[in-house]
């Protein structure tokens, strides 16, 4: 126990103030049964096949797949961070940038992890990449996901090295200094890598032209929902990181930022979300009038099936589009940051709602004249998988606040002491 | 020179960026793939040449013709013949999956003695013991086949009983046999010159008689036209496979047949809609009506209909005799598209006991339905290849299943033409596995063997010069120069048909009208299934979908 | 993938999509190559040591980074932006100039006016040879005492200045000794011979950044009260230096205190 | 000259038996259902849907739909969307061919399918013991995790193909490939043939005035048709046609 | 510096040479043959110099694979010779009529289908195009299956790096692939899968 106190001790940058060992461990206890209880979960699913969810004909994907597109769109943060920071040089954003890079591989490598349960084959998932199909919306998510997650443990790499004990070696620290030079180019590809699949998570209901519901018409090869995604997920992306370090700093009864860096990410978020909210609308209508007719089916009809009515769609426009842009954008509400995280979660929920909408509404609907509107209720196995997920984002993040300097100077922020 | 631990890392990372230059990591990932493709607790089909055999299907009466794919000795595919003059071509849905039955979980493999494995020695021992102390019955399910005859010859020998246990579809015909004297065995459906039929309830579209032979028929000259030249009245209170695609569904209370029908005979009377006069029923028209459920106009037009579009042929779900007698009135019995009587050219074989005495021990043909249970003092010998379930306190023993033994298939009991075929063992059956018919002959070796009756069956067609095989193409008997030949054409699949019946032979005198008001019981998809069990992959018609209802009291 | 794999098409699409992933995945390699090639040639040309000492330095906390003038206390206040190397201080003249401090008479820990201190607590001292001794100071002796063991380098071996002299380990704690300048390592000693290293500098030597004179005294004072701060009790009201003398061997006689954070001031972890 | 296969089902005369899925199922090893199998998780390449009017009592009516793969003929859904290839429309015969060794399990095609004609085997494969001894030699017993469907009974294809190449001919003899639902069919029902050849009996009744298509307005340019008297039933062929409210699976 | 080099290339080359040795000897387990069989002896002392006298086509032509046991025993109904193979060949195989359990080199996995009658018929091809020189064989190979996939080690070819193989040395999806591109024929996944 000792020895844990002091190796505890030791990965903690020097004169950091971090909450003692035992507090730490009770913290990680739960989280850590959790993620086990995952593992578990995910092994049966692997172990005797995906007869262990609810999945079926119709429903041949279920809630990872919506969880993931919500995650993902929530990881948005960390390329578009990047992005405004060392392409359009928005430094005073720099704070919270390792925090996002952190975010960032918590959603993608979950997202993946989950991917490779969902799978029916995975040790045959790498055939995606030696016999692509170019057509697929599919193959662009999987290879820009791949190189992204790259991308993402490049940049964490340099946060990484300058823990305690690892920066003690010349090279590790000399290393991680050159390049620390060279991210900018990593952002810029990760930028596009992010562009691309946020965009085909979009497409990918987009050109389900099976799927009146989702089909959307567009521009070339993509269908409207690939800009609306791309958009809604750099709009959500902020508000998400907002969150998530509001969250740290009530956990650490610290303050990690300053309330310019909320201000900024909140302005950005809400200007976003709503030009987002307004192509939204006109790509509905647009869906209402024209794309749905066209194809045989009386797009009403599909509200028609409770629980899912057209409030989702109201609810999805308005309270969780329009409002939530206000409130990050007027200087009514900004000044208050408890608007601001209010503000903040609501775009994430109604991100997270369009995602749902798109995928789990999509497939509940009936498309054959003499097709019954299906519901699915997710199994243990799929809840508890997701939920490890969770588990080992909030791990990865706790450690690596404690151990790594999340926070740019932050390591010598005391509770009296605020940056700004 | 001394090994830190950081030149340990480094040589790791050397042997990593060396194993990167090998054949190691790509060729597992591509093994491992691979290994996905062919997992090795996924079963492997057999490798090797496939034949094809054609045969009869046994596993009911109707005598449907199969084409049989075979590899390794066992069959991988049933399919039906085209243009085969019982069936069509045609198959019940079960057929499909049939060779897959010899391997079901269900498949007898041993003796059993009250639950306990014993051996064929044991079995032998308690029946002929049984046999010396009192009567014996032997019941069979399929009358006329060379197997049955062995049993005639056993219970003449040794004073016992031949009984049978009729099907539903021999049991509709019973009351026209009481009323005429002609063995039941002998009569059929001219369906083919019929040009309305009405049903009571019978699933004529849906594995009644031989599946092929009605739906062909109905499917040429009925279906999805306005005014078909077959007309098919459905009377049914549910909307059935047979009442959806009827021409006319008539939906009645359930249990109202009779009085439907005596309703029916009442119009066709008072109407003179029919030439000869019979019987009136007592029930009056509104009476009818009540019990029914159906308007009086209703049943007015529904006889209408009945002599608008003749020949008319009423089919019964069992003996019921009110429907019986419809046809009697009608003068559907004894003429051309009605009730007509087979030619007799080749004697029907049947000589069923009338009345169940009391017996010591009561042999059980594996053709017997499940169901059936004899009287309960005696001690049963059941044959059966599969086991029904429940648990039977006399024994059962292992009989050859699906193209597993040699037997002879006699004409369906609907069929209006005699046929007969001959089914081979194309299967080897495992050991330990005995036909009743090699049972009793081992017990009497005096018996005529199987072999030796279908011979005998063969030699007999031949020599009544009449009647057609159809095998490869068709052959007419004159055309046919031995007996042997005969019996080698219809062993390789090959069925007898004689010529068409000429009408008239038998009339039915009705002295009053049958006051019988029992409920008609329509019969289920599966009961013309013989077999206490499904082919497993029946699951895909009422587990895997909604297309029907699991059939009650039968195991995939 | 390949041309020469099943599924490759040699359409528009498939082509602009497979260069666009091959351009990431060079662009991504090749992001790396030049890391780790930097890294390299810095470690080539000497100058990856300095890199990491003003690392380190960066984020020294600023009382850990204070002037020597400063100690000495020709100027008030100032912090260095240096990182300590006095050689190449363009104020370093004018400052010197400056008169210093009164010498104090003492102030806990002794220390000798013909030795040089480097700020990680060692101290240098030119030999008539040319060569340059180098031991760990008074104060780091009280602290650390008698070590569980020492790794020293090997003859031969270059050692840089900020960079590693030598490892020692005490109580489960290991001290990672800051070299006070360049030099290749004639000898090793160590603590019983009461010096660890002879070196041979690297030419011209020029030691103008070791704290000398004033400044010394001036230096210890402020680690003693740092020392002081760190062993009273967290909560405890600062009391000033009680000018009492420090007792030897303290990692043995005070296992309790929180030596990983004196250890890590003492020896300037970064 | 490449063939365009594809089938011609008469409603009117499906009596809905179930023969045309059963033959399917023996024909292309697919597996019996586990013990917990459903409706809604259940492996039916041809799958029979009942159907009705909506109405009770004496007014109601009742039809069969046999639906399989319906061999889409323009921007087939599911080619498009499988990202490894695993799909493709074969040049030769216009059959939407599903592979389940290249196949990695990710249900898109699934999700992409309007019909809902393709399955998934959630389970192992797995038959009663010594059963294996009855599987048809020319199909490939599909594994656990992979999407399989109608891929047009491809052993009966091969063996034409062999029986064609040994006797020195070039083009199959069309008699000796019809698929396994075509040939069970009780009534006739399923007609197959090559919808490309004009002289073929599928031409003219696919171009007959009661045949229509599932979800044509899709445009996806589906194979298989569908023939029927009954207004009823041919209204089915298009969502707008029918209220959501009423419930018509029967 | 030079230290780190040496220390790296010590480790690669290890790694180098256990790749290319060791692994292929543990990927593949060694099977003999259930008999000694030589297609060299049967050519030239029993005149069976035609493949199809023992490996024929069906009449709808199916191969029918390595001729059964009652095509030996038109030979060697009783021993020829007294070779152990003999007595083994025809007191285990040809006396109890029991099927010889060969190992076949080239065998195609489940879902491979492959039809000898196309490619000999239609392609025109010479048995001796894919299966070499297993015609003139004057001795039994060993056959190695990989332990993974259980596949003939003639399906990925001797060589691990599949460099200059002779005909029939190699049976991999992508041989499959290049003969019909050289011979421009075009087939999709239903040519040769089922």
């Amino acid at each position: 126990m000792a020895d844990l106190v002091l190796i505890d001790r030791r990965l903690i940058a020097r004169g950091a103030e971090r909450t003692s060992t035992m507090r730490f461990m009770f913290w990680l206890i739960p989280w850590v049964a959790l993620a086990a209880l995952g593992i578990y979960a995910a092994a049966l699913c692997l172990y005797f096949g995906l007869n262990q969810t609810h999945m079926d004909t119709r429903f041949a994907f279920g809630m990872w797949i919506y969880l993931d597109l919500g995650m993902i769109a929530m990881g948005a943060g960390a390329f578009f961070t990047g992005f405004l920071v060392y392409i359009l040089k928005q430094e005073d954003l720099k704070p919270v940038l390792n925090s996002a890079v952190v975010v960032g591989l918590i959603c993608y490598s979950g997202a993946v992890a989950v991917l490779m349960v969902d799978v029916g084959q995975p040790l045959r998932a790498w055939f995606t990449f030696w016999h692509p199909n170019t057509h697929s919306m599919l193959t662009e998510v999987t290879f820009c996901i791949t190189c992204y997650l790259f991308v993402l443990i490049l940049e964490y790499l340099p946060v990484l090295l300058r823990n305690r004990q690892l920066r003690k070696v010349p090279s590790f620290l000399v290393f991680e200094y050159q390049l620390h030079k060279l991210v900018p180019v990593l952002a810029a590809v990760g930028a596009f890598l992010s562009f691309f699949h946020q965009g085909s998570l979009g497409g990918l209901y987009g050109v389900l032209r099976g799927r009146p519901f989702a089909f959307r018409q567009g521009f070339a090869i993509w269908p409207s929902t690939f800009f609306l995604f791309i958009l809604s997920a750099i709009a959500v992306g902020p508000s998400f990181l907002m969150l998530v370090t509001a969250a740290a700093e009530t956990l650490t009864e610290r303050r990690l930022v300053g309330a310019n860096v909320f201000r900024k990410l909140g302005l950005i978020s809400g200007v976003l979300l709503g030009i987002y909210v307004a192509a939204k609308a006109i790509d509905t209508l647009v869906w209402l009038n024209i794309t749905s007719p066209a194809v045989g089916f009386s797009p009403w009809d599909f509200y028609a099936y409770k629980p899912f009515g057209s409030a989702l769609l109201f609810l999805e426009i308005v309270p969780l589009g329009l409002l939530p842009a206000f409130l990050l954008t007027s200087p009514l509400t900004t000044r208050r940051r408890g608007w601001l995280l209010c503000g903040a979660a609501l775009a994430c929920g109604g991100v997270l709602l369009n995602r749902f909408v798109l995928t789990v509404q999509t497939l509940a609907l009936p498309t054959l004249a003499f097709d019954d509107f299906l519901q699915y209720i997710p199994s243990w196995q799929e809840v508890a998988t997701f939920a490890g997920v969770i588990a080992y984002g909030v791990i990865l993040y706790s450690l690596s606040y404690r151990y790594l300097p999340l926070f740019g100077q932050a390591k010598r922020a005391d509770k009296n002491v605020s940056l700004d | 020179m001394k090994f830190s631990r950081r030149d340990l890392l480094i040589g790791g990372a050397g042997a990593l960026a060396g194993l990167a230059l090998t054949p190691v990591p790509w060729k597992l990932l591509s093994d491992v793939s691979i290994w996905t493709q062919n997992f090795p607790w996924i079963p492997q089909p057999a490798h090797g040449p496939v034949e094809t055999k054609y045969s009869v299907c046994t596993l009911c009466e109707g005598g449907c013709g199969i084409r049989v794919r075979m590899a390794t000795k066992y069959p991988v595919g049933v399919a039906g013949v085209r243009d085969h003059p019982v069936s069509k071509g045609a198959l019940c849905p079960l057929a499909f999956a049939a060779h897959q039955l010899n391997w079901h979980p269900r498949r007898l493999r041993e003796v059993r003695h009250a639950g306990r494995t014993a051996s064929w020695a044991e079995a032998q021992t308690a029946f002929v013991k049984a046999c010396g102390e009192g009567p014996t019955a032997i019941v069979d399910a399929r009358p006329g086949r060379a197997v049955s005859s062995v049993f005639e010859a056993f219970t003449r020998k040794h004073r016992g009983s031949y009984q049978v246990v009729l099907s539903a579809e021999s049991q509709a015909l019973t009351p026209y046999a009481g009323w005429s004297g002609v063995p039941v065995t002998s009569l059929g459906y001219d369906l083919e010159n019929a040009r309305t039929i009405v049903s009571f309830g019978v699933p004529v579209l849906d594995g009644w008689g031989t599946p092929g032979r009605f739906t062909r028929l109905w499917s040429e000259r009925a279906a999805g036209a306005a005014d078909p030249q077959l007309r098919l009245i459905q009377i049914e209170p549910s909307l059935s496979r047979t009442a959806a695609r009827a021409w006319r569904w008539v939906p009645l209370r359930e249990g109202s047949e009779a009085a439907l029908a005596a309703g029916v005979a009442r119009t066709l009377l008072e109407e003179h809609l029919v030439g000869a006069p019979g019987p009136m029923p007592r029930s009056t028209l509104a009476e009818a009506a009540a019990q029914t459920g159906l308007a009086t106009e209703a049943i007015r037009d529904l006889a209408q209909r009945m002599v608008e579009n003749r020949p008319v042929v009423v089919i019964a779900p069992d003996g019921n005799p009110a429907i019986a007698a419809l046809n009697v009135l009608l003068g559907a019995v004894g003429a051309p598209g009605g009730i007509v009587r087979k030619r007799g050219d080749v004697p029907s074989h049947v000589s069923a006991d009338p009345l169940p005495g009391s017996f010591r021990a009561v042999l059980v043909d594996s053709t017997v339905p499940w169901e059936f249970a004899a009287q309960n003092d005696a001690e049963v010998f059941r044959f059966a290849a599969w086991d029904g379930g429940g648990d039977s306190a006399g024994w059962l023993l292992p009989a050859p299943g699906f193209l597993e033994e040699l037997t002879d298939v006699p004409t369906p009991p609907t069929s209006a033409l005699e046929t007969y075929a001959v089914a081979q063992n194309l299967v080897a059956p495992p050991t330990e596995i005995r036909s009743a018919a090699q049972f009793l002959l081992q017990i009497d070796p005096t018996l005529p063997a199987v072999e030796k009756v279908i011979h005998a069956r063969c030699d007999e067609i031949f020599r009544t010069r009449q009647g057609t095989v159809y095998g490869e193409h068709p052959l007419a008997v004159t055309k046919i120069y031995s007996a042997k030949h005969l019996e080698e054409q219809l062993r390789k699949g090959a069925v007898w048909m004689g010529d068409p019946p000429s009408p008239g032979k038998f009339r039915c005198e009705l002295k009053e009208w049958p006051a019988d008001n029992r409920a008609a019981n329509a019969t289920c998809w599966a009961a013309s299934w013989a077999p206490p069990v499904f082919p497993p992959l029946a699951t895909k018609l009422y587990q895997e979908s909604n297309l029907r209802e699991p059939p009650a009291g039968r195991q995939a | 993938m390949f041309p020469w794999i099943d599924g490759f098409h040699w359409t528009p699409n498939h082509i602009i999509f497979l260069s666009l992933f091959f351009a990431v995945v060079l662009t991504l390699l090749s992001t790396i190559v030049a890391a780790v090639r930097r890294t390299v040639s810095d470690f080539r040309t000497h100058r990856a040591t300095e890199m990491c000492w003003r690392f380190n330095f960066a984020e020294l906390p600023e009382e850990e980074r204070c002037c020597r003038h400063q100690l000495a206390g020709r100027v008030p206040h100032r912090i260095c932006d240096n990182a300590f190397d006095c050689r190449q201080c363009p104020q370093y003249a004018e400052f010197a100039k400056l008169p210093a401090r009164a010498f104090p008479p003492y102030v806990g820990v002794s220390f000798s006016n013909n030795q040089l201190y480097h700020r990680g607590h060692t101290w240098v001292r030119p030999e008539n040879d040319g060569t340059l001794t180098v031991g760990l100071d008074e104060f780091a002796h009280h602290l650390v005492g008698h070590p569980d063991s020492v790794q020293l380098p090997v003859p031969d071996s270059e050692i840089e200045s900020d960079g590693l002299a030598w490892r020692m380990m005490k109580n489960g704690h290991e001290i990672r000794v800051r070299a006070p300048l360049d030099g290749t390592v004639v000898a090793t000693g160590g603590d019983k011979e009461g010096w660890y290293l002879k070196l041979r500098p690297r030419n011209p030597v020029n030691l103008r950044h070791l704290l000398r004179g004033a400044e010394v005294p001036g230096w210890l004072s402020g680690e003693l009260d740092r020392l002081q701060l760190q062993f009273s009790p967290p909560d405890a009201p600062a009391c000033l230096a009680d000018g009492g003398t420090l007792m030897p061997n303290l990692m043995d006689a005070m296992p309790a205190a929180d030596w990983d954070a004196v250890l890590a001031a003492t020896f300037q972890e970064g | 000259m490449s063939a365009r296969y594809g089938f011609v089902i008469d409603l009117d005369r499906c009596t809905g038996c179930g023969a045309c899925m059963v033959a399917c199922a023996a024909e292309n090893n697919v597996p019996p259902a586990p013990a917990r199998a459903t409706p809604r998780t259940g492996l039916t390449p041809m799958l029979v849907h009942k159907v009705s009017n909506g109405m009770e009592g004496a007014a109601r009516r009742e039809a069969f739909i046999p639906i399989a793969c319906m061999h889409c003929g323009n921007e087939t859904p599911c080619v498009a969307v499988c990202p490894q290839q695993a799909v493709e429309v074969d040049k030769a015969t216009g059959i939407v061919v599903q592979m389940p060794q290249r196949c990695l399990g990710c249900r898109y095609c699934m999700a992409a399918c309007a019909y809902h004609a393709r399955y998934f085997n959630w389970w192992d494969p797995a038959w009663p013991v010594g059963m294996e001894k009855s599987l048809n030699p020319g199909v490939a017993v599909r594994m656990r995790g992979v999407v399989e469907k109608c891929n047009l009974c491809p052993a009966r294809l091969h063996s034409a193909q062999e029986k064609a190449a040994a006797a020195g001919r070039k083009e199959i003899d069309p008699a000796d490939y019809i698929p396994a639902c075509a040939e069970a069919c009780p009534t006739g029902a399923i007609l197959f043939g090559n919808l490309a050849d004009k002289n073929d009996p599928v031409f003219s009744a696919a171009h007959s005035a009661d045949a229509f298509r599932l979800l044509a307005r899709l445009g996806t340019e589906p194979k298989v048709y569908y023939k029927s008297q009954e207004a009823w039933v041919k209204a089915l062929a298009e969502r707008d046609s029918v209220r959501p409210t009423e419930a018509q699976h029967g | 510096m030079r230290r780190i080099l040496l220390i790296f290339g010590l480790g690669m080359g290890l790694a180098l040479v256990a790749g290319w040795t060791a692994f292929p000897r543990a990927l593949y387990v060694r099977r003999e043959q259930p008999l000694e069989f030589h297609h060299k002896t049967h050519s030239e002392k029993s005149g069976l110099t035609q493949c199809d006298s023992c490996h024929a086509l069906g009449s709808d032509g199916e191969f029918q694979g390595i001729a059964g046991v009652e095509t030996c025993a038109g030979c060697h109904a009783e021993k020829v010779g007294t070779s152990k193979a003999e007595a083994t060949l025809v007191d285990s195989y040809i006396k109890p009529a029991r099927e010889t359990p060969w190992l076949v080199y080239s065998r195609q996995p489940a879902n491979v289908w492959f039809s000898h009658a196309i490619h000999t018929h239609r392609a025109g091809l010479a048995c001796q195009d894919c299966h070499g020189t297993l015609g003139e064989s004057d001795q039994v190979r060993t056959y190695e299956q990989n332990r993974i996939s259980g596949y003939s080690r003639d399906i990925w070819g001797h060589s691990m790096s599949r460099l200059g193989r002779a005909p029939g040395d190699g049976m991999k999806m992508s041989d499959c692939e290049d003969c019909h591109h050289r011979h421009n024929v075009e087939v999709g996944c239903l040519g040769c899968h089922k």
